[in-house]
């Protein structure tokens, strides 16, 4: 049985509701779709005990009505496992991954900048990648976002 | 009196020393581009330099203090300038002597190096002053070889007088062979003292911006980079009377001029050699050197000059 | 192991050794042939299909109608990134790439250039 | 100064140590560094948000352009993932001169990287030296792809220029020249005791931090982790190649500087073996203008380290997500655990050693209206006019060399 199979059968057996949810779309590519509420428990597995042990970056997808928070772990630099969830958008909070992953947190000030997702429990610290002076509540990479208006503002502060 | 406007303002004075400094900085740009496969700059360019800085606008920052921003420049420039005057250039005679005046040199080439601290520090910039501290601190770390070489050689001819230094050094000739040593270790201080690569930390550009010279800019800039380069030829002018004291008594005083400018330029070749080669250190890697390495050495020179001025006939 | 001024032989070679650099303007190194640089426009072969316009990366080509059949090309220079995109995606072989890449200009307006239907020859735009 | 014992020292965003825009705020004890922070984002030029509003087409070229040095690395990374959404399988040439284009790209980046070290610690004839040297392998980029940088080599289902036998003779020429300057250049890093000086115990990041914070590259392969993702998951045609991956203990700048040394030795033995196994065969097949709608996840090992692309289609021609963590990001965090009680003569250097890219980590946002006016606004002409006024005033007038000047041309 190929690696990708094993941590197909690992997870499914782990958690039961994750039977239908996990696609092998390649060698060594592996997606995983996880409910909000049951994220935590999955993803602290994932990096503890199968030993994902980096986090290559984290994707926030604007999909119209949701978002898509995207986490891509990697296990020796080989097999990536993307586990994606999907968040509202009306009151979009997800947690920090920080504590397994010390490098997340410019991640996640990205998603915070850049689609308005609110992150608990990430530190204090400089924004990214946003000039300080961005207006409020405009998120660039929502898909209802556009250019123009908002942009001049901060060029001219 | 006519004589002595002469010497200050033409020759050995401020216009030499001004065209002379051009031709320095040419040397050692052209060498330095040279030693990297370049080809360098064309021979007009110190001076486009100069004329382009020159015509820039002063702009001074706010929270600086005027007066002494101002006049740093020109307290730098008159100092070295000013010790070229009892270096003997031209021949045994120096334009001014007097017993002690090797001190005085000294000190007067110390004088750019305090007027570079003033004016870093009074820049109000946090780059200047670092850079200003640097610089003040590197100098305690060069001067003392730096003296010691040039005070051991001047105890082997047993006068405080550059001038007669030279005499002594002619009439005894093969006798500033014993200071090679010295020598060596004058020109690696020499570095620190012209703020150059390894030793170039109280400017160094990828650190600190420009150090003290941060916050400089139109004239102002101009007369320090003058008075930088100025300081270059003097201190070489100064290692030609106490390092390499010989051929005074050629017959034609052109042929002595010569020989003192073939003098200097080789010693500016090595300082360029000397600066292409070598990383920048880090301060604490800097001083270190100095005290474990060339202080000691420099001792060593003192005391076997000493030693020497007993055995070898006068 | 370690050894100070470890380049001192390579720094007196290079003395005596021709310079690396040379003496631009007035000398010249050139361009490797098929160096992508300015573009031509060959209007004879132009069917104004206008396909290069869809793929051009920063909307620096524009194909306009003259005539029956004819069409000229505006090029603006300083949006062009010399992707060569728009000589792939011509299915008549219209457009081409010359090698040659000094082209800036001291005036913004003379960097739109024009290539007539007739000769294909380019000329700055008049404004 | 109030509190003469500490001063706060802005590296950034304007500062001859960066060659692009970031900030570090750094907080000095005398000569020793008690506070640093990071502040990214100055080069954020909106290129994920620009690339959903642009065909695959164009956004190959737009991805080309996030970064000069590592062009090639986005560009492909982009290309491999649209190419899986799509089920394109590229021709075995193609994928050769891909791999090819890739390693001189690494070559070309790393002798950079060598000459701007050397400048962050003062030794700019380092740097005339391996930049001089770099021309060789500039030339052979020019030779093969049309261009110095943003080679533009890379379309959708293969690549755009094939490789002339007579080009070969060229490449392996230039190889050549650029190993033996290589060898002389490690002998150089190993005993030139000022580069010692300057590099050994300097930022140093243990294995266990690098993990932490995620280093990539020859970052982390200098901290003694062996992670390439050209051995771990291969793409293009390393599989077919047989090349060590370097890495050293060291886990200082000195280390970096021998992994990237090393790897310049391993990049010239791949494109020897990549020149003489070069398949017969076409270099493209034909793209779809639509992709179809799925997602892709593709991963690159650019110079600096690990390049992550994901992409999202939705069977338009457009796509709808692209995501591009740079290596840098991932590299950034472990630059305030390097800076952590070194010098301040240091702070260069050490951030030179990850090989920073900003233009890279900064993608981004907003395109502005080019043609806004305002009152605050100073344009660039009136900058000059305002020169010209000044020198004048002064009684200098350029404005007949100008009209020289500009006739000359």
């Amino acid at each position: 049985m190929t690696e990708e199979k094993k941590i197909k059968q690992e997870l499914e057996e782990k958690f039961s509701y994750l039977k239908d949810a996990i696609v092998i779309k390649r060698y060594r590519r592996v997606f995983v779709n996880v409910s909000l509420e049951k994220f935590d428990e999955v993803f602290a597995y994932a990096a503890r005990q199968m030993h994902f042990e980096a986090l290559s970056t984290i994707t926030g997808m604007d999909n119209g009505e949701s978002f898509t928070v995207m986490y891509h772990l990697n296990r020796q630099g080989r097999i990536v496992l993307n586990l994606g969830i999907n968040v509202s958008k009306n009151n979009p909070v997800i947690k920090t991954v920080t504590s397994f992953f010390a490098g997340a947190d410019i991640y996640e000030r990205e998603l915070v900048d850049l689609l308005g997702i609110q992150v608990e429990g990430l530190a204090v610290g400089n924004r990214y990648p946003l000039p300080d002076n961005w207006p409020k509540n405009e998120y660039p990479l929502r898909k209802e976002w556009k250019a123009g208006a908002s942009g001049k503002e901060t060029q001219n502060a | 009196m006519l004589k002595a406007i002469f010497s200050i303002l033409v020759f050995p004075g401020f216009l030499f020393l001004f065209i002379f400094s051009f031709v320095a900085e040419y040397v050692d740009r052209k060498l330095c581009a040279r030693f990297q496969n370049r080809i360098g700059p064309p021979w007009f360019q110190p001076l486009a330099d100069f004329i382009k800085l020159a015509s820039k606008e002063e702009i001074i920052p706010l929270e600086a203090d005027v007066t002494v921003f101002k006049l740093v420049p020109v307290f730098a420039l008159t100092a070295s300038i000013a010790a070229i005057l009892y270096i003997p250039i031209g021949g045994e005679r120096a334009a001014f002597s007097f017993n002690g005046d090797i001190i005085v040199v000294l000190y007067l080439l110390t004088i750019p190096t305090i007027a570079y601290f003033l004016g870093g520090w009074y820049s109000r910039s946090v780059y200047s002053m670092i850079g200003a501290v640097r610089s003040l601190t590197q100098l305690f770390a060069y001067e003392v070889p730096l003296f010691l070489c040039v005070l051991a050689s001047a105890l082997l001819a047993d006068t405080w007088s550059l001038s007669e230094m030279a005499n002594f050094y002619n009439h005894h000739p093969g006798y500033w062979f014993f200071n090679i040593l010295g020598f060596a270790i004058a020109l690696i201080s020499l570095l620190g003292k012209l703020e150059k690569v390894p030793f170039d930390i109280p400017e160094a550009e990828t650190e600190i911006v420009a150090g003290v010279f941060t916050e400089y800019g139109g004239r102002l800039l101009a007369l320090l980079r003058t008075s930088l380069n100025i300081e270059t030829v003097v201190g070489a002018s100064l290692f030609t009377a106490v390092f390499l004291p010989f051929g005074f008594n050629l017959h034609h005083p052109a042929a002595i001029f010569l020989l003192y400018l073939v003098k200097v330029f080789s010693i500016i070749a090595v300082v360029t050699l000397l600066r292409s080669l070598f990383a920048r250190l880090r301060l604490d890697q800097m001083i270190n050197f100095c005290w474990k390495y060339l202080a000691p050495l420099a001792l060593v020179q003192v005391v076997a000059n000493l030693i020497l001025k007993g055995i070898l006939p006068r | 192991m370690s050894k100070p001024g470890k380049m001192t032989g390579q720094l007196i070679k290079s003395l005596f050794k021709k310079p690396a650099t040379i003496n631009y303007p007035a000398q010249r190194s050139g361009m490797a042939e098929g160096f992508r640089g300015k573009l031509k426009f060959n209007p004879k072969l132009c069917i104004g299909c206008k396909l290069c316009m869809r793929d051009c990366p920063s909307n620096a080509i524009v194909i306009r109608k003259v005539g029956e059949k004819e069409f000229e090309a505006e090029i603006d220079i300083a949006k062009c990134i010399s992707c060569a995109q728009c000589v792939d995606s011509c299915p008549k072989k219209a457009l081409e790439i010359t090698p040659e890449f000094e082209l800036a200009n001291l005036d913004r307006m003379k960097l739109k250039v024009v290539f007539s239907a007739d000769t294909g020859d380019d000329t700055q735009e008049k404004t | 100064m109030h509190d003469p014992g500490e001063v706060k020292i802005p590296i950034g965003p304007q500062h001859p140590a960066l060659k692009e825009p970031e900030s570090f705020l750094i907080s000095l004890h005398g000569e020793k560094i008690t506070a640093s922070s990071v502040r990214l984002g100055y080069n954020h030029r909106g290129i994920e948000k620009a690339c959903e509003e642009r065909t695959y087409i164009q956004d190959l070229y737009l991805i080309e352009r996030i970064c000069g040095i590592c062009s090639h690395s986005h560009s492909t990374c982009f290309v491999q993932a649209v190419e899986e959404i799509a089920g394109l399988e590229i021709p075995t040439r193609a994928r050769y001169i891909r791999t090819l284009i890739s390693e001189l790209e690494r070559i070309h980046s790393h002798l950079l990287w060598l000459g701007v070290a050397g400048h962050e610690i003062g030794f700019d004839t380092l740097l005339m030296y391996t930049w001089r040297d770099r021309e060789a392998v500039m030339d052979i980029l020019a030779l093969l792809s049309g261009n110095r940088v943003n080679y533009g080599i890379n379309t959708i289902g293969g690549v755009r220029r094939d490789i002339k036998p007579e080009q070969k003779e060229k490449v392996l020429k230039a190889i050549d020249i650029l190993e033996e300057r290589t060898k002389y250049y490690i002998g150089l890093a190993q005993e030139e005791s000022t580069i010692l000086e300057r590099l050994s115990k300097v930022g140093t990041v243990s294995r266990q931090d690098a993990e932490r914070l995620g280093a990539v590259g020859p970052t982390a392969r200098a901290s003694g982790i062996e992670r390439d993702v050209r051995k771990d998951d291969p793409y293009a045609a390393y599989a077919e190649l047989d090349f060590k991956v370097i890495t050293s203990d060291k886990c200082d700048v000195y280390g970096r500087t021998i992994v990237r040394l090393g790897e310049l030795m391993e990049s010239y033995s791949m494109v020897r073996q990549l020149i003489q196994k070069l398949p017969d065969g076409p270099i493209t097949i034909k793209a779809p203008r639509k992709i179809p709608a799925g997602q892709a996840v593709s991963r690159y090992e650019a110079p600096r380290g690990e390049d992550f692309h994901y992409v999202r289609s939705n069977g338009t021609e457009k796509p709808d997500r692209v995501k591009v963590r740079a290596p840098t990001l991932a590299n950034i965090q472990a630059v305030s655990k390097m800076l952590e009680d070194g010098y301040l003569a240091d702070i260069p250097i050490v951030i030179a050693a990850i090989d920073p890219c900003f233009s890279c980590t900064d993608r981004l946002i907003s395109l502005r209206d080019a043609e806004k006016q305002s009152k605050n606004v100073v344009t660039w002409e009136s900058i000059r006019l305002k020169g010209i006024e000044w020198y004048k005033k002064q009684g200098i007038d350029f404005t007949i060399l100008n009209k020289k000047l500009a006739e000359s041309f």
